[in-house]
């Protein structure tokens, strides 16, 4: 139809065969960020990988959004996720236009034939970090630092906040505080030591390529940091005491083969630690520190969990 | 080469294009000595005092200084050896303080780490020496300009300058202060130094001066001591002899005009630029306002323009001047700053005041082709020479550039003209065209206000002579008044 | 310009291109070649090249209007971002009945709150003497935290969910001429106004006084025309239009306002127009000679693994490369103007 | 706020805005300072990363901060281009640059960068704070007293009076981005290698705008500007304590208050030279020599 017809492939790639099969990963921002783009272009790169299909990725956001995603669509692309839900509307949109490519947007709620959403449900980690944080917690209080209020963002740490209310009710739970500008590593510093110089021992982040400063401003004042998107126990700070992590492959892949045999229907689906797409992973070197007790209880919840006995809370965007 | 102290001009030459600035000129300056440099405005005095001081590279000619030639052409250098000129536009940097602008004129060595005070010292000392009450803290901008020229003059002797130039210190000053600058001459004389002065004021030469040097048109006329020579000499020696007879006399008492009554403005700096004075002109009728520069001919015609804060009453017809019931045409005294877009055509600065015409526009727009035309029409009549009327007006010649500025301010038809040298670069036959152009327009009704320093042109068009001097009107007429020969 | 300084501009940007891609171990040809594929290789990439020189056009009128009144506007994106709020404020209002006779409507009030932005750094300058340069940087990031601010609150969806105003709707959204392509309206809207400026400047009282003002006060002074007033007009036009290139782009290829709405548009309008020398006309090709290479370099960025910063440091290359180059020629005028 | 944790925050943007108080009293506007700082940021942290030598670190952002003066010094200053649109895409050029480096020698994906940091002593103090709060009078000083500042002001003020006292305007502004350059680079890198130990795309967020816009709030005085950069610090501190203290303010509004403020002061200083001092009188204007 129109949209494979009119395209060309572009000169000085590869002559394609028909069979070859063309994936796009559109991210709102740096795919060097170490967390929520870092994570799709690790997807990205495992579809390359495991499926050897043509990929490709730009970082395009507001006006150039949809510009980018009818380019590859243009280009003949037969998956073009868009990492975020600003995506999700104007890929529904869209997609009415180039009925041969599949648009997926990360989170959002519309859905068209050839367009749909897929989610993390990375507040099951945070849940599980707060679990931690409130049952670990000396001073009684607990906090986070993010770098924007957005959505996807503010469920995660609601899911923080809930998990330590139902460990310890008695939790003080200091609110979040934003910092605005996603590479600001000194602005995440600060605010991290705000929430601190407010009682807190145990802090959690969705602060992306500016969570160094989150983890420093833990280790100087002797806190405890969990981290979150992508396992970051080993961060050199030794502040961290475990992460809520972001396991894309498997998602990533499950879409991209749905894509590729044709049974792609526009659907949100929902990945989470059941699809074991989501995990919770104490820190080897600070198991010590945390009460058998602890460390068991935490595994029974992941287990119930997945089986459907603990439903976590999230919010729908 | 004579090896006898002093400072000789020999046989010096300078051209700016096709203009002869300075023609062979020769003279010679002794210690001990104040020595007045007389002319008209053009005359070639600051580029002489230019070229003694380093400032300004001769074409041919020499100077030495006590028997060695000095360093032509670097102002640096002239200064290292006491050579210092006090300029007649002030480099102050007016929101530095008195000392800071001292100590800026020491010779510079960035890296030395002497303090502002340290080098504002000399000046200082300089300053007690001549029983000058300085207030090294004060801010220039806060100064009078009498304080100024005071800094100006000492930010030269900080240095033990030799040879120091004055030109045109006394322009700006009261009386008082011009007196106590003369004390100061005279002293520093008495330390023998060598002193020029610049002065168009022949009463201020008459009472400092030891000897006079004349120039004209770029050419020596006379050298004398003071004591073998008298004002009316010197006044003829400066313009020539005096132009006799008017042309083209207006009938008189057309309809009233412009009445201004106890008229004061003030000049950028706050000083008192014109004062008290009244004066009528009526329609059909232009008044000639004489004398030399910087004796409040520009503040005056902007007040009148209502650009320029001003005391006292202004009335036109006997109603308050007020744009809306009149217009005013401008010529302003420097086409450079005030009167051309550099940056533009021929075309949109003869537009300055065409973009009113209604005839060129239609509410809002400008009708192109009839701007076009009018605009080829008024390069044609005017004699502007340019290839078109697109042309930058920077690729004029200065006398071309003159007559854009002339031309669209007497084609708007105005009732109020305001004019300021308006032939000055102009060559005859422009000069007399514009002229013509002058008379046609009081002919047709205009209150004409003429400034200029030209004498010819002063008695060749004006109905009514006035001379400015230092800011008062005064009837009298004569080279005497022209070059503010009397108090 | 003559046009043979325009070919030796033209070559000699080429070759600046060529030096940054080699310094940078980039291929030089295939890199060329996706640059070039992406800005002229299809009717898509000549579209996306039209759509991306839009904006451009039109800030770039906008910093030409401000610069030749002698005011060095730099806040055209901060025009632009509240440009684009006006424009999504009047959506929100019409949005139970979005008919398309809105859609006019909805433009000029991108305009009206560009203008007013812009008034703003002019009225700053004319009645309290903050140099516009200082205040236009200032207002820049007042305008984006406004946004934020208005995508979080005011503006949100109606859902209140995502930091985002609701999609325009297809009514009210500009019209396209192919459902696959790029290309909109707005484009010609843009082309319509560099006549409309041209005009306005070279053919109206009020934009050749504007010229003269900015290129003498004095003169205008002592003509009695009102400098101030004058003045602060090429700041209303000059945001205007920079606000009006940010409601293009909200009806347009953003459909919606976010956090990322932002694109640095309004900041190279001070290229465009300097590269246009200042001469509505010339902003068209500045435009697209930025449009291709933006679309171009988005090709590049998409297919190799240059990455995104990698087009930043092509287009301040191009942007230095340009400048030196007319210094160069500058400094060659001069010294024949000196030499008589 | 313990006061130098206040410092340390409020460092990056005084120092470079100590600088720029240089640049600007030299009469021009260093537009590109972000980018200065920016790749002032990168380059440190890289050598630290590379050495491990926090000194070779500092050093190297002193060098590549003189190297992007120099750059926009030989534009602005000595060919007289316009400095908006030099200084525009010298920050382009810093942005590309430090992007482009930073993936090709930290992975396409990124990565939490951790290097060794500025040791502090006497409870928290450190070199490059010592450094600055030495700096702000020493270059207070040396601008209201030493010959050296003084023609530097009279650059910014009367280039043509400068001129007849024999220095040379070009000089002296060249000298004065170099000053800013290093201060701008070692600003950028007190932000990596000082207060983070890290570096991210973008992490200079905007403070060298906000230090130029430091700059006129502390009215060109060097204690002004320190005064108004701490003072940006505790405003952005208390910022964050009310969103850590629940306190219910949009935050990007809260995060607009330092631009609001500083043009409120503006406005309310306006044309007034006289209160605290004005602007340069020729601040932005390029000097053509003969003119
Ligand atoms: N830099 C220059 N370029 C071209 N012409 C010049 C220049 N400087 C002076 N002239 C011309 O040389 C002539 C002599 O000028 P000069 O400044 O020496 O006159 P002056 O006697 O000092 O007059 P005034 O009394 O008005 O100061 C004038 O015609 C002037 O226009
Ligand atoms: N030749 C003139 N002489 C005196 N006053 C003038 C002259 N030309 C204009 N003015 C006055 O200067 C002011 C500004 O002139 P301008 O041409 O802008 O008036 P306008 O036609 O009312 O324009 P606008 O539409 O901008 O108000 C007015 O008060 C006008 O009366
Ligand atoms: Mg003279
Ligand atoms: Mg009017």
């Amino acid at each position: 139809s129109a949209g494979n017809e009119t395209a060309k492939t572009p000169e000085g790639e590869k002559p394609s065969t028909t069979q070859e099969f063309k994936v796009a990963l559109i991210t709102p921002g740096k795919v060097n960020d170490s967390g929520w783009n870092a994570l799709a272009y690790d997807g990205l790169q495992a579809i390359k990988s495991d499926m050897s299909a043509t990929v490709d990725n730009q970082e395009a956001a507001g006006p150039k959004a949809q510009e980018a995603m009818r380019a590859y669509a243009q280009k003949g692309y037969n998956l073009v996720f868009g990492h975020g839900y600003e995506y999700n509307e104007p890929g529904a949109e869209i997609a009415a236009d180039f009925p041969d490519t599949v648009f997926v947007s990360s989170s959002g709620g519309k859905t068209a034939k050839n367009a749909g959403a897929f989610r993390f449900y990375l507040e099951q980690g945070f849940y599980l970090a707060g679990v931690m944080a409130a049952k670990m917690s000396k001073t009684g209080k607990i906090g986070s630092v993010a770098v924007i209020d957005v959505p996807s963002i503010a469920s995660t740490i609601k899911a923080y906040e809930a998990g330590a209310k139902a460990a310890n009710p008695k939790i003080v739970i200091i609110p979040p505080v934003f910092f605005g500008n996603e590479g600001d590593i000194a602005g995440a510093k600060k605010a991290t030591e705000s929430v601190l110089a407010q009682g807190a021992d145990f802090i959690i982040h969705q602060a992306n390529s500016a969570a160094q400063g989150v983890f420093d401003a833990c280790k100087e004042r002797g806190a405890n940091a969990f981290g979150s998107n992508s396992d970051q126990n080993e961060n050199p700070s030794g502040a961290v005491v475990a992460s809520a992590t972001i396991i894309a492959k498997p998602a990533f892949l499950a879409l991209a083969k749905q894509v590729q045999e044709k049974k792609y229907e526009g659907a949100v689906s929902l990945f989470g630690m059941e699809q074991d797409a989501i995990d919770f992973v104490i820190n080897p070197t600070f198991t010590a520190k945390v009460p058998p007790e602890l460390v068991k209880e935490l595994e029974q919840m992941k287990a119930d969990i997945k089986s459907g006995k603990l439903v976590v809370p999230k919010a729908e965007f | 080469m004579t090896a006898e102290a002093g400072l000789h001009v020999e046989n010096v030459t300078k051209r700016y294009g096709a203009l002869v600035a300075l023609d062979a000129i020769d003279a010679t300056f002794f210690p001990g000595e104040i020595h007045a440099v007389l002319g008209e405005n053009g005359a070639g005095k600051s580029t002489l005092m230019g070229i003694l001081t380093g400032f300004v590279t001769p074409d041919s000619g020499s100077v030495t200084y006590n028997g060695a030639p000095i360093p032509v052409g670097r102002a640096f250098e002239c200064k290292k050896i006491g050579i210092e000129m006090i300029h007649q536009h002030f480099t102050l940097v007016s929101a530095f303080t008195v000392a800071e602008n001292l100590a800026l004129a020491r010779l510079p060595s960035l890296y030395s780490l002497a303090h502002v005070r340290d080098r504002a010292k000399p000046s200082l000392a300089a300053a007690e020496r001549l029983g000058w009450a300085v207030d090294p803290e004060a801010r220039i901008r806060d100064l009078s300009v009498g304080a100024l020229q005071r800094i100006e003059i000492l930010k030269a002797l900080g240095g033990d300058a030799r040879v120091l130039v004055f030109d045109e210190p006394t322009a700006v000053l009261s009386p008082d202060e011009v007196d106590d600058l003369f004390r100061v001459l005279r002293q520093l004389r008495d330390e023998g130094r060598i002193i020029v002065l610049i002065a168009h004021k022949l009463s201020e030469v008459m009472a400092v001066a030891d000897r006079v040097t004349v120039l004209r048109k770029g050419k020596w006329i006379a050298t004398s001591p003071l004591a073998e020579t008298n004002q009316t000499q010197l006044a003829t020696w400066m313009v020539g002899e005096l132009p006799v007879g008017h042309v083209a006399r207006s009938s008189g008492g057309g309809q009233p005009g412009i009445v201004a009554k106890g008229l004061s403005v003030k000049g950028d700096r706050g000083e008192d630029s014109v004062r008290n004075v009244s004066f009528e002109i009526r329609r059909g009728e232009i008044v000639g306002f004489g004398g030399v520069d910087g004796n409040g001919q520009v503040e005056l015609a902007e007040a009148l323009l209502s650009i320029r804060a001003r005391t006292g009453d202004i009335t036109f017809a006997g109603v308050p001047v007020s744009p809306d019931h009149l217009r005013i045409a401008y010529i302003p005294q420097d086409r450079q700053t005030d009167g051309l877009a550099m940056g533009m055509s021929i075309e949109d600065n003869l537009l300055v005041t065409g973009h009113r015409n209604l005839s060129l526009r239609r509410g809002p727009l400008l009708i192109a082709k009839r701007v076009h035309a009018w605009a080829r029409g008024l390069v044609e009549r005017f004699g502007i020479k340019a290839s078109s009327p697109e042309e930058m007006v920077s690729s004029l010649s200065g006398g071309n550039q003159q007559k854009v500025v002339v031309s669209r301010a007497l084609e708007s038809q105005p009732d109020l003209l305001i004019v300021l040298n308006p032939t000055r670069g102009l060559d005859i036959k422009a000069t007399e065209y514009v002229h013509e152009k002058m008379i046609e327009a009081r002919n047709g009704g205009a209150a004409i206000a003429l400034f200029t320093t030209d004498l010819d042109e002063l008695y060749a068009l004006a109905d009514r002579v006035l001379f400015l001097s230092r800011g008062e009107l005064r009837e009298e007429g004569g080279a005497a008044a022209l070059v503010g020969a009397s108090r | 310009m003559k046009l043979w300084n325009v070919a030796g501009m033209a070559v000699g940007l080429v070759l600046v291109l060529v030096l940054t891609l080699a310094v940078f171990g980039l291929p030089v040809g295939p890199s060329l070649a996706l640059i070039g594929e992406g800005a002229f290789g299809d009717k898509f990439a000549i579209a996306r090249t039209l759509v991306k020189a839009t904006p451009l056009v039109l800030t770039g009128l906008g910093m030409v209007v401000a610069w030749k009144g002698g005011m060095y506007n730099i806040g055209g994106e901060g025009q632009y971002i509240i440009g684009a709020m006006f424009a999504a404020t009047v959506v929100k209002g019409v949005l139970p009945n979005p008919h398309p006779l809105f859609g006019p409507l909805i433009l000029v009030a991108a305009v009206v709150g560009g203008a007013g932005y812009g008034l703003l750094a002019g009225w700053l300058y004319v009645a309290r003497g903050v140099e516009v340069v200082i205040s236009t940087i200032l207002l820049n990031f007042v305008a984006v935290q406004l946004l934020r601010y208005a995508v979080t609150g005011p503006l949100q969806e109606a859902k209140r969910q995502v930091p985002e105003s609701d999609l325009v709707p297809k009514a009210l959204a500009l019209a396209k001429f192919d459902r696959q392509m790029d290309l909109h309206i707005g484009t010609f809207i843009a082309l319509a106004m560099v006549v409309v400026v041209w005009l306005f400047l070279f053919y109206t009282r009020a934009g050749y006084r504007i010229r003269l003002v900015g290129d003498n006060r004095n003169v205008a002074r002592a003509n009695f025309i009102p400098a101030g007033r004058v003045q602060l007009l090429s700041m209303a036009v000059s945001g205007g239009l920079c606000g009006l290139a940010g409601g293009i782009d909200y009806l347009g290829p953003a459909g919606q306002l976010g956090f990322n709405f932002p694109q640095d548009w309004g900041f190279l309008g001070i290229p465009i127009a300097l590269l246009a020398g200042l001469n509505p006309a010339g902003v068209v090709p500045a435009a697209l000679y930025f449009g291709a290479l933006f679309a171009g370099s988005d090709n590049l960025a998409r297919y190799t693994t240059a990455g995104p910063t990698m087009i930043f440091v092509i287009q301040a290359v191009a942007v230095l490369g340009f400048v030196g180059l007319s210094t160069l020629r500058l400094r060659r005028k001069t010294a024949a103007a000196g030499a008589d | 706020m313990d006061p130098i944790e206040l410092l340390r925050y409020a460092a990056p943007v005084a120092i470079a805005a100590l600088g720029e108080t240089v640049v600007q009293r030299a009469g021009l506007i260093h537009i590109s300072l972000e980018g200065t700082m920016l790749t002032g940021a990168f380059f440190a942290m890289w050598v630290v990363a590379l050495t491990g030598s926090v000194g070779l670190g500092l050093g190297a952002a002193l060098l590549i901060g003189a190297a992007m003066a120099i750059v926009f010094g030989w534009f602005t200053i000595w060919r007289a281009a316009d400095q908006v649109v030099v200084g525009t895409a010298l920050n382009l050029l810093a942005i590309g640059l430090t992007g482009t480096l930073f993936r090709s020698q930290f992975g396409q994906s990124g990565k939490l960068l951790s290097v060794g940091k500025l040791p502090t002593f006497w409870g928290g103090l450190d070199l490059v704070l010592v450094l600055l709060l030495v700096g702000v009078p020493v270059i207070g000083f040396l601008l209201a007293k030493s010959s050296w500042g003084l023609a530097l002001r009279s650059a910014g003020e009367y280039p043509k009076a400068t001129e007849a006292a024999g220095y040379s305007v070009l000089r002296l502004r060249t000298g004065a981005m170099l000053v800013g350059g290093m201060l701008g680079g070692l600003a950028g890198a007190y932000l990596t290698v000082g207060i983070t130990g890290s570096f991210a795309d973008n992490c200079t967020a905007g403070r060298g705008f906000v230090a130029i816009a430091m700059v006129t709030f502390g009215r060109w005085r060097p204690w002004g500007v320190l005064l108004a950069a701490l003072f940006i610090g505790a405003a952005d501190s208390l910022q964050f304590r009310f969103q850590a203290s629940g306190v219910q303010v949009p935050y990007p509004l809260i995060m607009a208050m330092p631009y609001v403020l500083t043009l409120l002061v503006l406005v309310v200083v306006g044309k007034g030279k006289r209160f605290a001092g004005g602007a340069p009188a020729a601040l932005g204007q390029a000097f053509r020599r003969g003119e």
